[in-house]
């Protein structure tokens, strides 16, 4: 396939239906509209596949709940007033192991906010939004051809952990195009999960449900999800790293933030300062041995993210004391330039006293 | 190299267009590339602008905050942008509707009457194209042949169109060319 | 001696949980019984919302799944479009339906859904212990109108089925009643009927069923019955509401 | 005797239904609790019941079989 | 005023009416009804007062917005999935500066879970579950008492800062009674707050929003909230320490847990283990501070959390590497014992080697 | 000569940024006028909810709260119970009122909030770029009905206010458009109707108003004046649909 | 000291009654006390119970997993429960309803005809009072006098329920105190 | 001149619907292009102006005040 220059939003739109999803159910919202629209248009009249504008958000996730319920790949997509609402489907879905795929184009906040980029739902996504104690998958990708990429992982990672898998992106990801390749031909056959609800045909009937008068068993369903939780961060924890081997500091971005403090880097380096970056893909489960592996060869860290530091909480668990964790942060939806990221990079760079290569 | 331009306008003027075909020439070229639209409040209508980088290397910003270039299709894109534009940088007005008031004695004017050369054409709708062939001609970031190229597989259906397009491209091309 | 009633295929045979008299039991059954005489058993998905009848999946021998509250049209949405062999229903109490439920079941009706909703109106919330519902009637006293319900205050009693009956999408509406064996008969009729709209890929069918809770009325069973007869079918009548199934 | 009924009694939750509806007063609250503390109804098999299932239709256990000639 | 034997949520519904709560829109679900009984008896016919069983908590929270833009004090009450449906109204309260009290008598998760005590929304209540960079003040106390206290200092606070603050309680605090007393009488004059709309009547109109095109507006807002959040940090952070001064083993849990921690401590101590308790009255502010000076003394901490460990990340934050943190947790609603509790510290304790008093 | 015709004082002298021939413009001077006429300025309170007019308390010289979507009826009640001297209006487009707000709606109404809505249908969700609303008309295009709407997929145009009227605590709902200087006028009375009835403490009104998008219909602003009066008003017919005001 | 126990029984026995008039009482002799309900499937009907605990001083779990006392006023009950119950604690239980069945030798069974007391003093709802009387006699948790001040608070308005609910105490203290 | 409007230049948004229902055809189409870039129209104060405020009451965006004798 040639590459084709695609929005972020089409990107993923396009990855869903090459991964095989087969129901998309959303609800329009700046800035994501163009996926529910690159749905209608792509999705809605193929065969054994189906798009619903919902009529709300909340209505989205169940409808997604049901599909999944029903074993087909499904996703939602929204941003970030829209995604709290969703929070207790992605509750109810990662309580009765269903896998889906949910896309957070998030935007300004709190309430209506801006439409511009932010990454000020790091918390909700990671720390899970809604009631009781899950997690859900968070992949975090910094261009269009990740998006592609990785919307395909989320169909794959969902499916394989029953798990609710968060693609978070932001505005300027969504509605930026960049040349994009795509790696897989539409499915001929549309999946359908195991243990997927059709009716009792030749089996015995079967239930899927979380509510229980035993605690016992709750506690029995929070323990299994979590045997599987520490399954998933051994196995699909995934972080890049550039320059980091001979780093003195090393900053730790994700999604659009770490384009941007490449950026920074780069002119860094070009000043001689000896700056990495640590750049989460997934941000559960997070990447805490890579970054406590850092710490090892040097203590300096700097974390930006386009919020009031959020992520930085994670760093510093992963640490656990081990580094000097600095931040900037810019919420609201300003995004800031790399020359300023290097500035702070510099600043910081000077004020710890690192060493300059000349 | 990274390089980054601004192409402002209001609404209905194609200057999104302008952007997207700039951005799909350099993607053939085997740059790397990106195309930011802006967004205004959820709202049609007004003014509207997007910002295209090509480099070699990788792109870590798609804002650009000191473009090389802008084009100013309007009165007030020339305005609002030009104190944007790097030292040394080039702004193209379209001066059938802009009267250029250069505040800077750090950038380069060029002007391209971009709307009358295609009224004259008989398309007033493809003053942006116009614009967009003096553009290329005067940046040379990509080859005029690979724009072509470009246009006809994205208007591949519309015949019509393309043919109207590529005249006007090729108009504001040499437009830029007859200067000295 | 041949037998001439017992327990339908489609009933685990679990006891029910539900109280002495409640209406979900009955219904339950005339559930059981038309997916029985229909041949569904193998077909039908069920989804019981949190409500008095949350654990309705302990009892009927069907694959089924829980919704969260009031969520039940747009799960099963969910399910149709993904397999649309399914023959799904949902089965609602009346503030899970016509209060937190209200944009999802009449958008899903007026999309024409092919799912079947059945409609539990006992006139309270039963399940968390009485409180008003939308269909509570006026002056009637509940956990929370404590003072008897005011129009003023309170507003008035919900007919969404009749509001229903207004959006295109919807081909069958029926309320039928658990307050004699007359009434049961008609339910089971409408029951099937739902079913069959269903099955014909009419587009969405609901039967509201008038459903006692006697404790929760603070009545006994026989009495719940009368009163429903007597003061709930004043406000909600019953019978057809709409039925395009004919066109 | 055209008919007869089996009640389950650990199912009964004697709410008296079955009792006010059949026609032929063939059912009558009996002196047992069931281990659910409810106090059951029994089958007076007086050979009046005819079977009509009544009882079993209104009954929300479904705690009665009916049998009939 | 005698004390009276009274439930948790009842308690709540009175501290609420003699703070001065003038609306309370609520919607019903276990195991919070009895509060919102309470005020459907006592409030809903009252002068000047005004009480609604909203059709959802989704529009309970927004008619809690309502009421706080008129200028009123104004409650709303739930359990863990009503809230989750309650944090895109959260998020604009936040973001609106508008001062609520929010009840959450917290019940088993995820999805429909259970309706027995756990403080699985520990993450959700403190990190934000709805979205954009916000923080609530977090409440959590752990007796009928300090349940009717802490009611009226919810209030108070909200206003004070122009914030919504969550009471985090769970079902057992709900329904258990105790003996309560009540401190003050109900205000004969409801209060209302400046900046209310009520009509632009003889001063010039204005308006409560968030939107905005302009990302540094919003950067702004987000600042200035940050500002107040500093403030309230210094200011209101409460904490409960007890034994902690000889402890070589502090135990850090809050709300219903830390009542049971004090029961295993009260007999650890009794078998000369000298284990101390820390418990957070506010969740939100984090005793950071607390935390960190105990440190200085011991660096042995256990936190013990009714969930699958949540309040831990806090503690470690706190610490920053300068203490060791187990953690015990049982999530589900499974209600540990004292005893239990005990044979975990006392493990803790002998495997860490601490001195025993004889 | 003497002025017959100014900006009303409750329209604050900002310029709309709304497309030329935009309907929500209209609509806005309209309640203007009649808070002018009515003496209102001090006591309304507004609430503009996202959509294309989340911005119309730029415009209006009153107090007003932007609103969660969806969330005007909720928010409402709020404000008119916490201080019922108010004059509360909600000003909603189809997708905030008819879609995600149907269950605020629809029971604000039925408790008979003391409250106005201001519902501006105009078949698409102007704001976010030209979506299918619950109210777009069949075989309309829009960009998630790209084929048109079907009513097999995607249902019927949704016909809110006629449901609205079903339920006991409406009291006042009449329909109207902007679409001619006839129907401009109407549009003023009924605004005026509907918050005389909130002022008499009567229960809730609405004026559901038929209003041009010319941009998403991709029409002349005259065309789509005319598309309303031709297609809209056929499935959306103009009138009074409920009044009770004078019972 | 910390004491706990277990009241339970049939949804409408009233046992929930039970537990909260003796909480009120210790509460009113100025002891430590917490009161809890159990919560089913939030549903009615079934079964129901309630922990009390009574202490000087502050109670840190008002769950009892090993009661001093338990109640049993039906037979689901006293299966269930008796278990529970701590080495050398009571297990009470309304002999007219329940087969006493101990299964262990670590406990003292006492039994009430509660039921049958009541039913002879014509109130056979009131078997509960009897039985807490008979509790109370036995276990001196709290003086009778006042639990009767208790009773009389919570039932000012109820002059005639307050009178049989006395005498319902009264007759279970006495039983007690009869025996040997 | 029994009438006469006036437009507000920069308000104006060329929507052309004073223009479409002026009775009197006394609004026109201008050369002028506004800061907005928009196509005002004008008044072309011809005398049969009425001041009927029908161009004002179609005007979307209140651009129009209108004078009667
Ligand atoms: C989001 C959410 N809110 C509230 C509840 C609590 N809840 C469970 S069932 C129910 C309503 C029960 O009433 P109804 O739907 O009429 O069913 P019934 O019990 O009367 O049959 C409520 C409010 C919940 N589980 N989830
Ligand atoms: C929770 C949430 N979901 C979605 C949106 C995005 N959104 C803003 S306005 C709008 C709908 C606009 O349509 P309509 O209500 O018809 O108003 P119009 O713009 O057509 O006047 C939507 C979906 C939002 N702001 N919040
Ligand atoms: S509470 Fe009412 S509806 Fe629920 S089981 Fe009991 S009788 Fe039935
Ligand atoms: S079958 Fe008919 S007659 Fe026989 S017991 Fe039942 S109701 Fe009575
Ligand atoms: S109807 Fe059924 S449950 Fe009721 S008394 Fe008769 S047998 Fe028992
Ligand atoms: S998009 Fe439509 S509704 Fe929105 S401002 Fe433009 S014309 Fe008006
Ligand atoms: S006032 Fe009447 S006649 Fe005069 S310009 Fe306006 S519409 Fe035409
Ligand atoms: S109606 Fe108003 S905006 Fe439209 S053209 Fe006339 S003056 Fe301009
Ligand atoms: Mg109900
Ligand atoms: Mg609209």
């Amino acid at each position: 396939m040639p590459r084709i220059l695609l929005s972020g939003n089409s990107a993923i739109g396009e990855g869903a239906i090459r991964a095989g999803c087969q129901c998309y159910f959303g609800y329009p919202i700046t800035p994501q509209n163009e996926l529910t629209e690159y749905m209608a248009t792509h999705l809605s009249r193929r065969k054994g596949c189906s798009f619903i504008q919902a009529e709300s958000e909340l209505s989205a996730i169940n409808m997604v709940y049901g599909a999944s319920v029903a074993g087909v790949r499904v996703m939602t997509s929204s941003s970030s007033p829209g995604i709290s609402l969703k929070q207790e489907g992605i509750s109810y879905l990662a309580a009765c192991q269903l896998p889906a795929v949910i896309v957070n184009m998030s935007r300004g906040g709190p309430g209506l906010g801006s439409i511009s980029a932010t990454q000020s739902d790091y918390f909700q996504s990671t720390r899970g939004g809604g009631h009781g104690d899950y997690r859900t998958i968070v992949l975090a990708p910094s261009s269009v051809q990740e998006l592609a990429d990785l919307t395909h992982r989320a169909f794959d990672l969902a499916d394989r952990y029953l798990i609710p898998v968060i693609i978070l992106g932001d505005s300027m990801l969504g509605q930026m195009m960049e040349p994009v390749e795509f790696h897989h031909e539409v499915p001929r056959r549309l999946p359908v999960r195991d243990q997927a609800l059709r009716g009792a045909h030749g089996r015995a009937s079967r239930f899927v449900k979380t509510f229980t008068s035993k605690p016992t068993e709750l506690e029995e369903i929070n323990w299994s999800l979590f045997r599987r939780y520490r399954l998933i961060e051994k196995k699909e924890t995934t972080c890049e790293s550039s320059l980091v081997d001979d780093a003195e500091l090393v900053v730790v971005a994700f999604g659009i933030a770490a384009r941007i403090a490449k950026g920074a880097i780069r002119k860094a380096r070009s000043n001689g300062l000896k700056v990495g970056l640590l750049r989460p893909v997934t941000l559960w489960p997070f990447p805490s041995e890579q970054v406590k592996k850092t710490a090892a060869r040097t203590k300096h860290f700097l974390v930006f993210e386009m919020n009031m530091g959020q992520m930085v909480e994670d760093v510093k668990l992963a640490l656990d004391g081990a580094g000097e964790v600095g931040f900037y942060g810019r919420p609201g939806g300003v995004i800031p330039t790399p020359s300023e990221v290097f500035r702070v990079v510099s600043r910081e760079y000077y004020q710890r006293g690192l060493s300059i290569e000349r | 190299m990274l390089v980054k331009m601004i192409f402002a306008g209001f609404g209905g003027q194609g200057v999104l267009s302008m952007g997207l075909n700039l951005a799909q020439a350099a993607m053939l070229e085997g740059k790397h590339v990106t195309y930011l639209p802006a967004y205004g409040a959820e709202m049609r209508g007004g003014t509207a602008n997007c910002t295209v980088a090509i480099s070699d290397e990788e792109i870590a910003s798609p804002v650009a905050s000191a473009p090389e270039f802008i084009v100013a299709m309007n009165q007030p894109s020339q305005v609002g942008f030009q104190h944007h534009l790097q030292s040394g940088g080039l702004l193209f007005v379209n001066s059938s509707l802009v009267e250029a008031k250069i505040v800077r004695g750090d950038i380069e004017l060029v002007e391209v009457p971009a709307s009358r050369i295609a009224e004259e054409m008989g398309n007033p709708r493809c003053a942006n194209m116009v614009m967009l062939g003096a553009f290329t001609k005067k940046t040379n970031l990509v080859c005029f042949a690979t724009l072509i190229t470009g246009l006809e597989s994205t208007l591949q259906s519309k015949k019509k169109l393309l043919e109207v397009n590529k005249e006007a491209l090729k108009t504001g091309y040499d437009f830029c060319g007859a200067e000295p | 001696m041949k037998q001439v009633y017992r327990r339908p295929h489609s009933l685990k045979k679990a006891p029910f949980h539900y109280c002495p008299g409640c209406g979900h039991s009955i219904a339950h059954r005339v559930i059981a019984e038309v997916i029985d005489e229909m041949n569904l058993q193998d077909k039908v998905i069920g989804i019981p919302p949190p409500g008095c009848s949350v654990f309705a999946y302990h009892y009927f021998d069907v694959d089924m799944v829980e919704s969260a509250h009031g969520r039940g049209a747009a799960v099963a949405t969910g399910i149709k479009r993904a397999f649309p062999q399914a023959i799904v229903f949902t089965y609602q109490g009346d503030g899970d339906l016509a209060a937190i439920g209200t944009a999802e079941t009449i958008h899903a009706a007026n999309r024409g859904e092919r799912i079947t909703a059945i409609f539990i109106n006992n006139a309270v919330y039963g399940m968390t212990g009485g409180q008003m519902a939308p269909t509570t009637l006026l002056s009637q006293k509940t956990t929370t109108t404590p003072y008897g319900r005011s129009a003023q205050l309170e507003g008035y009693p919900l007919k969404i089925s009749e509001m229903l009956a207004l959006v295109k999408g919807t081909v069958y509406i029926e309320r039928t009643a658990v307050s004699s064996p007359a009434n049961i008969m008609k339910t089971k009729k409408a029951v099937r009927k739902a079913f069959q709209t269903q099955i014909d890929d009419l587009g969405f069918s609901l039967v509201e069923i008038l459903s006692p809770c006697p404790v929760n009325w603070k009545m006994a069973p026989l009495e719940a019955w009368q009163w429903i007869e007597k003061e709930m079918t004043k406000e909600f009548p019953l019978g057809v509401i709409k039925d395009v199934t004919g066109k | 005797m055209k008919g007869y009924i089996e009640i389950e009694e650990e199912l009964c939750k004697g709410c008296l239904l079955c009792l006010a509806f059949c026609p032929k007063e063939a059912i009558a609250v009996s002196e047992k609790i069931n281990a659910g503390g409810y106090t059951v109804v029994s089958f007076n098999g007086n050979g009046a019941c005819t079977g009509c299932a009544v009882c079993a239709l209104v009954c929300p256990e479904v705690a009665i079989e009916v049998y009939r000639a």
